[in-house]
């Protein structure tokens, strides 16, 4: 057992994790938290992966390493937009599940 | 003028510690240098005050000594089975003027043995939580905030 | 004089790791968060000074030296004020509770 | 000892993950998600991957955080009113994530020995480039294009934050909460670490070319910065129609394509560079990006427009 191995082993429980907690947990902005564990799980084994690949003198592969990079980013600006999706949803039904409702409408100001 | 050179120059040499000495870099750190001079004048317009730079080191000083002193008590208590201490608030009246100086005070006394301000009331009094409440401690701050004053160069009775 | 300095180091960082233990026991030991934030900005404050001046003999040059200090003088301000604020909050929820 | 350095790391990060996912109140799971973010990016320095760890430390930690905090802040009054899923759902749910999770796990120890790399081509590519740091040479390189759809995708993201906003508030103010007393220690330090951080990022950007560091990370330090001003109300927050905010926001991005497409005329190629003049145009494409990046990132955390514009 080799200390990327275990990394790889963390990464994927993340993912497990993560899934479980998208699944259980019914309000959506736990959701969004656990989507992000999930992603930081994936990037974990691209990380892995990129430490697998050390050879010419670097410590990693680089080009796993550039694409989590542009990944990180990219699952910021995901979150961002499902927070403020959230919000406004929060603010337009005053609820806050992604049940079907009722048929009442919220106030739609 | 001369404050802002001397601000420029500070975050020059703030740049050279990132960097080292090396030609290529220092283009981009007199650049950094002036925009981070920019940003701070902006932010921080230069007050009426004239800091005195051998009252500074001297308070620095004593602020590292107090705050090695914070450390060993705040250890000290904690690691003691007893646990002894009378924790409770005082109120205490700066006597700086409202704004940075007064704020730079409150980040200073909140690393001071056994003193952490926690809020400024509506007449401007600050509610200092203790670990150990004594009549001493509003007179000990009022000391460190005059040589804290002094070093600034403010007047003290100012405000 | 390398190992004069290499024991420096140890002291240093050791007696840092040994602020940092005792700040985590007054988070833990402490009766209230205003009391506990006592504990965690005093304690390892020091701790963490302890441990650069451990580190400032190992610097490769000035340079590193005066960054390991830059990084203990950033964490000094931002441990200040951030203590500040949690107590200032813990005060107003206080007083949102027991008015 | 690196060993059980390791295996202690990997065991408290995912003891943090399974509080995140378990703990009842939504403003703790988020705080045990930023000290989470801060350990994984432990986790990339010990696989040798330190420009990923600086860029999970500042956005996957730190603005992704505070975005997060903001919203938990904002739903608490509504938290109570959602009831959870009854004891057989989350046990098939937890079956099926363990197997899942086991699968993963098998795949991930029966990869293929000697694993399958890139880096050597990395590396012997990599002078002609100039550049120093590998990451960077393969960013602004060898996948350049994703590394512009990533900027345009951030711009996007941006766009759609903004739609969010009522109709009649397009062009307004957005809302972040000020600071709740005006005059406090917060705005010294919103007074006092701007001009550092501006530095420190110029200096991530700048160092980026050679050492670890590079746009992303340069461009998160200055939106860290910009948000403590704007928190500590030393500053407002700028009006989203502004026209010179825009025509930041979309510098970098244009820039960069513009470099992209004169490749055509002096190289022969889309993105592609002319030999010995790839690492200053690296350099000023990154200066723009690290300036859009900043202020994109700064504004996705802002959210949209909640307050209209002053006439």
């Amino acid at each position: 057992m080799t200390s990327t191995d275990i990394f790889a082993l963390c990464a994927t429980t993340l993912v497990g994790l993560g899934l479980f907690g998208i699944i259980t947990n019914p309000q959506p902005l736990r959701k969004i938290v656990a989507f992000n564990v999930i992603g930081n799980g994936v990037f974990l084994l691209f990380g892995v992966v990129a430490h697998r690949g050390a050879a010419a003198g670097l410590g990693a592969d680089p080009v796993p390493q550039a694409l989590v990079i542009t990944g990180i980013v990219v699952a910021f600006s995901a979150t961002a937009l499902a927070v403020a999706l959230l919000l406004r949803l929060a603010k337009q039904t005053h609820l806050l599940t992604l049940e079907a409702d009722d048929g009442s409408d919220g106030d739609l100001s | 003028m001369t404050f802002s050179l001397v601000r420029a120059a500070g975050f020059f040499g703030f740049w050279l510690i990132l960097t080292g000495l090396s030609l290529a870099d220092l283009a981009v750190g007199i650049l950094a240098a002036l925009v981070a001079m920019r940003a701070s004048l902006v932010l921080l317009p230069p007050g009426q005050w004239r800091p005195r730079p051998l009252l500074l080191l001297r308070m620095a000083l004593r602020f590292l000594i107090q705050s090695v002193l914070a450390g060993l008590d705040v250890a000290w208590r904690a690691l003691d089975p007893r646990l002894t201490m009378e924790p409770g608030f005082i109120v205490f009246q700066p006597r700086s003027p409202p704004g940075p100086a007064r704020n730079a005070f409150c980040a200073i006394t909140s690393l001071l043995p056994g003193t952490l301000p926690c809020e400024e009331d509506a007449n401007g009094d600050l509610l200092i939580h203790c670990l150990v409440v004594s009549p001493d401690v509003a007179p000990q701050l009022a000391s460190e905030e005059a040589l804290f004053l002094q070093a600034l160069g403010g007047r003290p009775d100012h405000g | 004089m390398t190992l004069a300095l290499d024991l420096l180091t140890i002291v240093g960082v050791s007696a840092g790791c040994f602020f940092f233990v005792a700040g985590t026991v007054g988070l833990l030991r402490f009766p209230d968060a205003l009391t506990r934030m006592h504990a965690l900005t005093k304690a390892d404050n020091l701790g963490l000074g302890l441990i650069v001046l451990g580190l400032l003999p190992q610097a490769a040059g000035l340079g590193h030296a005066l960054k390991l200090v830059a990084i203990w003088l950033l964490a000094q301000v931002s441990a200040a004020v951030a203590s500040q604020l949690i107590a200032g909050a813990v005060l107003r929820q206080r007083s949102a509770i027991w008015p | 000892m690196a060993l059980g350095f390791d295996i202690s790391l990997a065991f408290l990060v995912v003891v943090l993950a399974a509080w995140t996912i378990q703990v009842h109140d939504t403003y703790s799971a988020v705080l045990a998600f930023v000290v989470f973010g801060l350990l994984v990016a432990l986790i990339w320095v010990r696989l040798a991957s330190v420009d990923v760890a600086l860029t999970e430390a500042a956005i996957g930690s730190g603005v992704t955080g505070a975005l997060l905090l903001s919203a938990a802040a904002l739903l608490r009054p509504t938290e109570s009113t959602v009831a959870p899923p009854g004891a057989a759902w989350c046990t098939a749910a937890g079956v099926v994530c363990a197997i899942i999770t086991a699968g993963l796990g098998a795949i991930a120890l029966l990869l293929p020995d000697p694993a399958p790399t890139l880096a050597p081509l990395a590396a012997a590519n990599l002078p002609q480039s100039g550049l120093g740091n590998p990451v960077t040479g393969v960013l602004f390189v060898y996948r350049a294009l994703d590394t512009l759809l990533e900027k345009v995708v951030l711009v996007l993201a941006l766009v759609g934050v903004w739609s969010l906003a009522v109709d009649r508030l397009w062009g307004g103010i957005p809302a972040l909460w000020p600071a709740t007393c005006p005059d406090s220690t917060l705005t010294f330090l919103a007074q006092l670490l701007p001009s550092v951080g501006l530095m420190l990022g110029i200096y991530l950007c700048w160092t980026g070319a050679d050492h670890p560091g590079g746009a992303f990370q340069g461009g998160a330090l200055l939106t860290a910065m910009w948000l403590l001003v704007m928190l500590a109300g030393v500053r407002a927050a700028p009006a989203t129609g502004l026209l010179s905010l825009r025509l930041l926001l979309v510098a970098g991005p244009t820039l960069f394509l513009v470099i992209g497409l004169s490749g055509f005329a002096i190289a022969g190629a889309f993105l592609a560079y002319p030999p010995g003049y790839g690492k200053p145009l690296i350099v000023v494409a990154e200066g723009a990006l690290t300036l859009s990046i900043g202020v994109t990132l700064g504004l996705l955390a802002a959210g949209p427009a909640e307050r209209a514009r002053e006439p």
